[in-house]
């Protein structure tokens, strides 16, 4: 029997007068890999701004079960959704460019190093407490370098990094809050299929060593089919299908919608004359 | 009531010159997103050169007053527009794209250098200008209290409407209108349309700067006094009617500087004349906390 | 932040007969916008009205150099763009022997007073550059860590400078007591401003702050009761070196600070007692601002500056750290201000116009956003350039405005730019990134 | 027509592209895919000019224009849908065409205007209409009808099926194969939908981290084991 960790009912969130997501409902599982599909402008990026506190839904519940119990995820600021343990990316890389790897990974341990420096002021005076605290935050920030191998690059600026190391350092950053739920938004975007490869690997382990549970939005099928679960689609804001890998591929509407006729279909005759021409003459 | 009457028509005025300067930040902003924090003293050389145009005229013996008003209108138009161009390619266009507080220091700069490059050429000291036009229409009520309005308030009013409503057409119906509506809709995709961005943003400024001329020319008829200094305060108090009326439309900037000019006649009016600037700011801040986008400001929904 | 680089300009290099025509184009546009406003004076005439002094000459003058320098620079540039990249040679430098400059750079100040040039006229200017020094290293906090564009710095060092004046003069109090309550004053004063309108959007922050810097000063303006108006308050009580008074002939039972010593009285004694005074409230300034950049808050404050969605999904609460920052600057500027009060004796709100504020933003983004030297620097050159050209003084303003657009457009991110990271995962050499 | 050689841009630091060539010649529908942040939409926006290629050259009727200012290319015949449309969503739906014919001397503007209305009816019917205000589908069409507007002699669209409902895709490709037939305009057409467009390409490149990968006939790539498995068959 699966644990619940994310459970998303009837989320419906309107802009004006488009509807961006429309009634949607389903569960991440705690032992899942749960991947969100869909079309571009499906609304999956939407369902991810709902569920970490960037919008404010229209209707419908967001049942989240963090650290401290479950909690309701749809009325909540932004900035405390990552204490229950729910962190995120984005699709278009958020780093803080001008600071270096490892200060962006401690600043991903904010909320539990004021404590330690006593809201600054115990900081301030160079107490114990906070330089062991900030000792212990430098280690789990190196433990997750050198799991992705950035350790080498820990005192470059972020922003000098390379895409495809950029895209690693952000899911370390969010890695580093200590979450439960690590929610990825186009994780493999940009990234050649080695790297491809080897964030699949990762992700994997996060679930099956460390206990995370993953929920994913992504365009490259090569890795959703190969490490998701449990696969939710979305066209026009509406869930059309949701289940294994195995379903998703064959289900007729995900393949209209989305996925797209396999199978070659009768090239227009005028296309199909003109490919031959092009053929012949080159 | 009278009396009430007499601050609706100050204030009226009053707000139009604030509207014709909060037009040029309200563009401004709009194309480039940055605050022109020159362009109060691009009004305030609008309003020197006025000065210096009258009195060259005067010694020149010309003394009809509407020959002198259109003289005089056109001369300013035209220098202070040059230095609304000059200004933007010293100190803006070579920042374009560049780090964000870039240009709003270099703003600061050029108005600090305007000030100063004034207020040694032609002095310190407060500047009188002889009437030009004088008198108007007088009313008196039951109760024995008049209410005036002045030559140089209609002037205003009607000039700053005949100025809204060409500059509206040409903003609206105009190929060099829409390629500027273009540039502040998106200015990458204007480019890919062929249209020299640089070239109507350099224009953006350009008309900006004629509108301040026009306000400082009003601002130097209506007050008969000037300084070096005048460009500071003006220029806060129209940036604050373009942020009220929504920066980025220019319907709302003439509001916005309608709106402020009222508030400011009648808090003068009825509260205390000390502290009406005190007053221009508050609404300022009010309005941005409550109303971020202004009165007709287009909404932004946050990208995530 | 992204380096946002402008692309490589094309070397297209101009001929000979196209660089005069730009130049003498250039010089057509300077003779039109320089004509009326230089080469017509508007003076009063014997009737009152005012006539014109014309000065044409200077006006050619003005063409001509134009037309000379438009020359010069194109072919000083040779097509290539002004603006430069962030990190010049000057930035690395600073930032690989930072430390030991500030160690000489802090020797030197402590020593100042017992150099042999050292006249009255040498400490006061110096005073008045820590003074600035210290604005711009509380200004830092705001603008250049938290990246919160503050146009209204000066209303807190009024903040400061009034509470110090008003608590001194009725309740008695002497400067170390009025010090801390002029700082959580301003820090209040700062909550107070920043509560509301720190949600807003950076260039509408500047805009709000620069108003609310106007309010204060008109409220000081017109307040007579409380403030004097505009001709401010007098009779500040002059600092006492921890109560000992620097007069000839002290109070009854008062023992003067030359007799403690048992010195020959001079009023040097004063003058380089606020010198160390001002030396020793900044320095306090310099150790906070460094210590915090390193603590959890500082780092906060940095990252919320390069990206505040970011901070949000990392469950820092945005609205309360710009909140400290904002308040913790405005704490320094209630310092700062407060030293100011005693060591002039009389404040009005003269002192505290927007020029103020400009100035001392200008040393912290002249300085380059965040770096401690760079404040150093740039109120360095802000303060002393003019007074080197002191006969000079009108035209004073005019090439503080002329610098800050040249030095905007030359660097725009300012003198010293380059950042070291708060803490390292690998000792210097070896891991040193760019 | 068009021949890009060798070009290298970068945005900020990130190297987009990395010493691409390609060519595009008269008559013929090009098309380029590959993976989101492959550079497939840097390389259009360089051929604009913005970024500016940081080496290479780019040729365009065999005139240099690796270094003209935007608009100027623009104006010698390239014209550009862009991604995610662009639309000026404040203009009506008839003054975003005229600023579309911007780079003409403005005499074909009615019959231009005619012909984009055929080409897309439903842009008649809407032509008072904000732009802002279409539905995906409408813009789609309304962004391929600004970059005709400008008579080009050459036609960029990168990514006209995005977001777009899957029969409005339909649509959109066949309009893409009209304009191509029956004005000989050679189109370089960059797409995430891969099958749709090599099904239509005269020829294709495939774009991975900022390189061209392959390149061949539509056809070849539609039948190329590799391009079929990464970009084709949702992976199996």
């Amino acid at each position: 029997m699966k644990t619940p960790i994310l459970e998303v009912e009837h989320l419906t969130m309107r802009f004006g007068g488009l509807v961006a997501v429309d009634d949607l409902s389903f569960t991440a599982f705690k032992e899942d890999v749960t991947a969100i599909i869909g079309p571009n402008g499906a609304g999956k990026t939407t369902v991810f701004n709902c569920l970490t506190g960037f919008y404010r839904p229209t209707t419908g519940q967001l049942t989240f079960h963090g650290h401290f119990g479950p909690v309701l995820l749809e009325r909540m600021d932004g900035f405390r959704v990552p204490r229950h343990g729910l962190a995120r990316t984005f699709q278009n890389i958020r780093l803080f460019g001008g600071m270096s790897v490892l200060e962006n990974l401690i600043v991903a341990q904010h909320n539990e190093l004021m404590r330690a420096s006593g809201y600054t002021l115990l900081g301030l005076f160079g107490a114990g407490v906070y330089r062991r605290a900030e000792a212990e935050a430098v280690e789990r920030a190196r433990f997750w370098l050198e799991r992705l191998g950035l350790v080498d690059r820990a005192d470059w600026p972020a922003a000098s990094l390379p895409y495809g190391d950029q895209r690693k350092l952000e899911i370390a950053r969010a890695l580093c809050t200590g979450p439960r739920l690590l929610c990825l938004d186009e994780p493999a975007a940009g990234l050649n299929p080695r790297e491809t490869a080897e964030l699949g690997e990762l992700l994997l382990e996060l679930r099956d060593r460390h206990g995370i549970a993953v929920l994913l939005i992504e365009h490259d099928m090569s890795l959703v089919m190969r490490i998701a679960d449990h696969i939710v689609v979305l066209d026009y804001g509406r869930k059309i299908a949701d289940g294994p890998p195995e379903r998703i591929k064959r289900d007729p509407l995900v393949i209209k919608a989305y996925l797209g006729e396999t199978e070659e279909e009768e090239l227009p005759p005028e296309v199909a004359a003109d490919l031959a021409a092009a053929e012949g003459g080159s | 009531m009278a009396y009430f009457l007499q601050q609706l028509i100050n204030g009226v005025a009053l707000g139009m010159v604030y509207g014709l300067i909060a037009i040029g930040y309200s563009m401004v902003y709009g194309i480039i997103g940055m605050i022109n924090f020159a362009h109060g003293e691009i009004y305030m050389i609008g309003a020197f050169v006025s000065l210096i145009a009258f009195t060259l005229l005067g010694m020149l013996g010309v003394s009809w007053a509407p020959l002198a008003l259109v003289v005089v209108l056109l001369t300013a138009i035209a220098i202070t527009s040059l230095y609304g161009w000059t200004v933007e390619r010293i100190a803006y266009r070579p920042l374009r794209g560049s780090f964000r507080l870039a240009p709003l220091i270099s703003a600061i700069g050029m108005s600090i250098f305007l000030q100063t490059y004034v207020q040694i050429t032609q002095g310190a000291k407060i500047k009188t200008l002889q009437p030009v036009i004088t008198g108007g229409f007088t009313f008196t009520d039951a109760s024995g209290f008049t209410v005036t309005i002045s030559w140089i308030q209609i002037l205003i009013v009607l000039l700053t409407l005949v100025l809204m409503a060409g500059f509206t057409w040409v903003i609206a119906k105009t190929p060099l209108g829409r390629a500027q509506r273009a540039c502040q809709q998106d200015l990458k995709m204007a480019a890919l349309c062929g249209v020299d961005v640089d070239r109507t943003i350099s224009l953006t400024f350009v008309i900006g700067a004629a509108l301040a001329a026009v306000a400082g020319l009003m601002a130097t008829l209506y007050y008969g006094v000037i300084d070096f200094f005048i460009g500071f305060l003006a220029g806060v108090k129209a940036f604050t009617a373009a942020v009220l009326g929504g920066i980025g439309s220019i319907p709302g900037a003439m509001l916005g500087g309608l709106v402020l000019g009222l508030a400011e006649a009648f808090w003068s009016g009825y509260f205390s004349i000390e502290y009406k600037d005190v007053a221009a700011f508050t609404i300022l801040v009010i309005v941005l906390i409550f109303l971020p986008t202004g009165i007709l400001g287009q909404p932004e929904i946050e990208k995530v | 932040m992204t380096t946002a680089i402008r692309a490589p300009a094309v070397s297209v290099v101009p001929g000979l007969g196209a660089r005069v025509k730009d130049a003498a184009l250039a010089a057509f546009v300077a003779f039109v916008l320089l004509a009326p406003i230089l080469g017509m004076e508007t003076v009063p005439g014997p009737d009152g009205r005012l006539t014109l002094d014309f000065h044409f000459d200077l006006v050619a003058i003005g063409a001509l150099g134009v037309f000379l320098g438009r020359l010069a620079l194109s072919f000083a540039l040779r097509g290539r763009p002004l603006a430069r990249a962030a990190a010049g040679p000057l930035s690395v430098f600073v930032s690989r022997y930072g430390n030991w400059l500030g160690v000489a750079g802090l020797v030197f100040a402590l020593a100042l007073p017992l150099m042999p040039f050292s006249s009255r006229y040498v400490i006061d200017v110096a005073t008045t550059l820590v003074i600035y020094v210290m604005l711009g290293w509380g200004l830092n906090i705001v603008v250049g860590l938290a990246g919160l564009l503050d146009l209204g710095y000066v209303a807190f060092y009024a903040v400061g400078a009034y509470s110090y004046a008003l608590f001194a003069k009725w309740f008695g109090l002497g400067f170390w007591a009025c010090l801390p309550i002029a700082g959580v004053l301003a820090a209040v004063a700062g909550i107070l401003l920043g509560f509301p309108v720190l949600r807003l959007r950076g260039d509408y922050l500047a805009i709000v702050t620069l108003g609310f810097g106007e309010i204060i000063r008109l409220v000081l303006i017109n307040w007579h009761e409380v403030t004097g108006g505009p001709n401010g308050i007098a009779d500040i009580p002059r600092p006492s070196f921890f109560g000992f008074p620097f007069t000839r002939n002290p109070g009854e039972g008062e023992i003067a600070f030359h007799q403690l010593f048992g010195l020959e009285f001079s009023t040097m004694h004063r003058v380089v007692f606020l010198y160390y005074l001002a030396l020793a409230l900044a320095l306090v300034t310099n150790l906070f601002v460094l210590r915090i950049r390193k603590l959890p808050i500082g780092r906060a404050w940095e990252a919320l500056r390069e990206d505040e969605i970011a901070c949000k999904a990392l469950g820092i609460n945005p609205t309360n750290t710009k909140l400290t920052a904002f308040a913790l600057g405005a704490m320094f500027g209630g310092f700062a201000g407060s030293f100011f009060a005693t060591r002039q004796g009389f404040i009005s709100p003269e002192s505290f116009t927007f020029i103020e504020s400009a100035i001392i933003l200008a040393i912290v983004v002249l300085g380059g956003m965040g770096s401690q030297i760079g404040v150093v620097l740039a109120a360095a050159v802000i303060v002393l350039l003019p007074e080197i050209a002191r006969e000079l003084e009108t035209y004073r303003m005019l090439f503080f405005g002329a610098a800050m657009v040249l030095i905007m457009i030359w660097r725009p991110r300012g003198l010293l730019a380059h950042r070291e990271p708060t803490l390292r995962l690998h000792p210097r050499p070896g891991g040193g990134g760019s | 027509m068009l021949e890009v050689q060798d070009v290298v841009a970068r945005y900020g630091a990130i190297e987009a592209l990395r010493g691409v060539s390609i060519r595009v010649e008269r008559g013929e529908i090009v098309t380029i895919i590959g993976a989101n942040g492959a550079g497939k939409s840097t390389l259009l926006m360089t051929i604009c000019g913005d970024p500016r290629a940081a080496s290479g050259r780019i040729l365009f009727e065999g005139r240099d224009i690796t270094h003209l200012p935007t608009y100027d290319i623009v104006r010698l015949g390239i014209a550009q849908a862009p991604e995610g449309r662009r639309i000026f969503p404040r203009m009506t739906v008839l003054e975003n065409l005229m600023m579309g014919a911007v780079p003409t001397d403005g005499s074909h503007f009615e019959e231009d205007l005619e012909r984009v209305f055929a080409l897309f009816p439903r842009l008649r019917e809407r032509r008072h209409q904000r732009g802002g205000t279409l539905s995906g589908g409408e813009q789609q069409m309304l962004c391929i009808g600004r970059a005709l507007m400008a008579r080009p002699k050459l036609l960029l669209m990168d990514e006209p099926s995005l977001g777009i409902a899957p029969i409005l895709v339909r649509q959109i490709f066949e309009a893409i194969v009209a304009i191509n037939r029956e004005r000989g305009l050679p189109i370089l057409l960059v797409e995430q939908n891969a099958y749709q467009a090599l099904r239509i390409a005269h020829r294709g490149y495939v774009l991975a981290g900022g390189r061209v990968v392959k390149q061949g006939t539509g056809r070849q790539l539609l039948a190329d084991p590799e391009v079929r498995a990464a970009y084709l068959e949702g992976g199996h």
